[in-house]
């Protein structure tokens, strides 16, 4: 079965209706799987809820189907630089679920792996607790966290073979690894696609089993929040 | 208020903090003045850095030359990687954040009460931006130091009887380390104890900018 | 109990369970006539076998020369790798599992009840080995197909009202292949449907050694 | 900090006490921790509470804690193919707590990350249920199963660099991966101890954080139960 596709837009045909639910990796702009975003916008698909650690910045990632007015609800645990999030937020046409950045990515993780609960002591005597079962084990609190599990997963790796064995590279990885797990419909965009048998099978980080459509979204001109750096020591 | 006294700066805050740190510890730093501790590492103390976008080793800035948009710390700004660091995703990061296997966090705080709660993430009225990885890190981390300045920029103090803010963690931190001085705690159900005093602070300093109990 | 015809081998009951296979699916095999299951996948059809121990990809037995003894199945057997083949940990594979990305799962059984019970792990006062796998395939894999003979070497019926044997899984069988018929229902809700007969086998025969209720 | 020890011994030292629980890694035979069975063997500490997916064979592997009556209670999914095994369990001199294999590697992820219990349908309506809480999630039912976190985690890798950094080697990774998390003193044998800065940091399997003292064990004369091969075509 040919789980490679010529473009985004291709990649996601009949996967995408009004109303779904949306895991999307990437931290920040690292990692983002921007070729599915382009193409999630263009196809005009609304009232979107999106699990996604951050929510882009202005006009850029997921910044743009905030512009577009295509999410109904963000579950993320960080959304900073973005004045048109913070507008729609505060006016109340969007809803917001903070969720704590650990338990989103372990949410997600349980989503894909079976497990429809789990106990963690992340949020506990916070509002993050308002509303969920609290249980004791060997004398501590814990609350009840519930799995995330999505009609459609996007997300962005470095290579992947033709098979969908996939691999990251650095901290580009990050929540595209829970992410690919997390639906039954995980489409990936890679910077290269290779042939089977190029990616030694002990470093495969996402089996092909979890990778159902994949496209080459090269050339990437990679986005940077903070670009840092440190002087040369003279000679 | 009374005219406090200023203590230490950002730099000797840092130091101070980076007094806790033990060989073979895996530390994981906030952003702002905590930031600062790495450059403080004891000699002869090796301490591996984490960064909850998962990475540990992380290397200082990168050269002009070898920015890399793909290496990032939980701050978004470039990094460096280091011969013994190692990338992982998001959920085994916070796998190990939640299952104490980082030995020390350094976080920055708004409010902490005198029960150990710590507040440092939401400001009611105002924008709220989300937590991040913070309620993570103070719940999970087996020893919580925070840095921050003992009183805010409008002379209120920090250090409370109750956070008046929405919390971050209940009874989470071991350790305050403020501009005046150092406070610490043995456990989660003893007191905090006013342990050391910036250069030219009194006690009487303190206790007029702390409404919190604490021991001395 | 009748003189039951014998219907099909079990070569013909693996060949009946792989029309079952679709291309693209990944497959999770049992010991026994399920393992040869693989050598009738359909032409046109790509099929990728798991290993519960941590593979997908599981390739025919090696060569002499290329035996590995960190390469092996579930079963503990010596197995080669495909160009397209993964490795990972155990609790990554049975994420999958659970998780219900496993297309398919054939298996053994020693009694199958009416509303898709499946016992094929323990004997009371018999020796316990353990389930191994098979509890977590039975929950988490999405067409879960039987494979057995009808009745047991001493002719007891295996496709019962209810089972007399301590559960593998509750309501979770899809469709059983014996070597008299195949049995299969729409989903978990509904009666087990008699839908084909091996060759010379009357509906008679079938009924004469299924005290199970199904349809036809 | 140095992490490399000289032998299986020594980096035991200090670790071992009597009653102590220890996960252990391994499939079968494959990939498990035979210098440090060895050890612990050697150091007679008893009353172990063992959760290993197996209990090895007739005086290999675990089978030779067996042997030696250091265990008190196995926590395992299968454990045919040992005589002795059988023998004290059938005698009830050693207690055994089946579980299911899927269940047992997320009880020792779990135990490694925080969460002290979890849901999950495996088991459901079966004698692992029995005194088991049950939860309905979405209309169905599910149980909780606890995690298990170690005083020891005993593995074994292919390679690690002297900072503990950790590779596995194709199905021998298996437990080694769960258990090297579910405790805060792992031990791991390899087969080579590489500089720092040998393995390529995208391709860990387990970070250094994880493994707190390191020996090599070579050479290794690996274990084979089944060993099965097929003719080469004829030319």
């Amino acid at each position: 079965m040919k789980k490679t596709f010529t473009d985004a837009v291709a990649a996601l045909d009949g996967v995408l209706h009004d109303g779904m639910t949306i895991c999307c990796g990437g931290f920040g702009l690292s990692g983002m799987p921007e070729r599915l975003i382009d193409a999630i916008e263009a196809s005009g698909v609304k009232d979107l809820t999106i699990a996604s650690n951050n929510a882009g910045i202005d006009g850029v990632g997921l910044g743009k189907l905030l512009r577009s007015r295509q999410v109904k609800k963000m579950i993320s645990s960080y959304v900073g630089e973005n004045k048109e999030f913070e507008r729609q937020y505060l006016s109340g046409e969007l809803e917001v679920e903070f969720c704590p950045q650990g338990t989103l990515a372990e949410r997600c993780r349980a989503g894909g792996a079976g497990i429809p609960g789990f106990y963690t002591k992340t949020g506990v005597g916070t509002q993050v607790a308002d509303g969920k079962e609290t249980k004791n084990f060997d004398g501590e609190d814990y609350i009840l966290e519930r799995a995330i599990f999505a009609d459609l997963s996007i997300i962005k790796g470095w290579k992947a073979d033709e098979a969908g064995n996939l691999i990251f590279r650095k901290t580009a990885r990050n929540f595209n690894e829970p992410m690919a797990t997390s639906s039954y419909m995980t489409v990936a965009e890679v910077e290269e696609i290779v042939p089977v048998g190029s990616i030694d099978p002990d470093q495969i980080h996402i089996p092909s089993i979890y990778v159902k459509r994949l496209i080459c979204g090269a050339p990437y001109e990679k986005h940077i929040e903070f670009r840092m750096t440190r002087e040369r020591e003279s000679a | 208020m009374t005219d406090a006294p200023k203590g230490w700066d950002r730099n000797q805050m840092a130091a101070r903090a980076a007094q806790e740190l033990q060989d073979g510890f895996y530390v994981n730093l906030g952003i702002g003045i905590p930031t600062l501790v790495a450059n403080h590492i004891p000699d002869g103390v090796e301490v591996t850095l984490q960064s909850e976008n998962g990475m540990l080793g992380i290397g200082p800035f990168p050269y002009d030359d070898q920015v890399d948009a793909d290496l990032i710390n939980a701050g978004k700004q470039t990094i460096s990687e280091l011969p013994q660091s190692a990338y992982f995703g998001s959920d085994q990061s916070f796998a190990m954040i939640r299952g104490g296997h980082i030995d020390l966090s350094v976080l920055g705080a708004m409010e902490i009460s005198e029960n150990g709660d710590i507040a440092n993430w939401m400001i009611p009225g105002k924008m709220i931006k989300g937590m991040g990885g913070a309620m993570d890190l103070v719940a999970g981390v087996k020893k919580i130091i925070v840095v921050m300045d003992h009183t805010s920029k409008s002379g209120e103090p920090k250090f409370i009887p109750e956070c008046t803010l929405p919390l971050t963690g209940a009874n989470s931190v071991d350790m305050i380390i403020t501009n005046l001085c150092v406070f610490q705690r043995i456990d989660h159900d003893s007191p905090f104890q006013l342990i050391e005093r910036a250069p030219d602070v009194s006690e009487a300093d303190i206790a007029a900018c702390t409404p919190a109990n604490y021991t001395t």
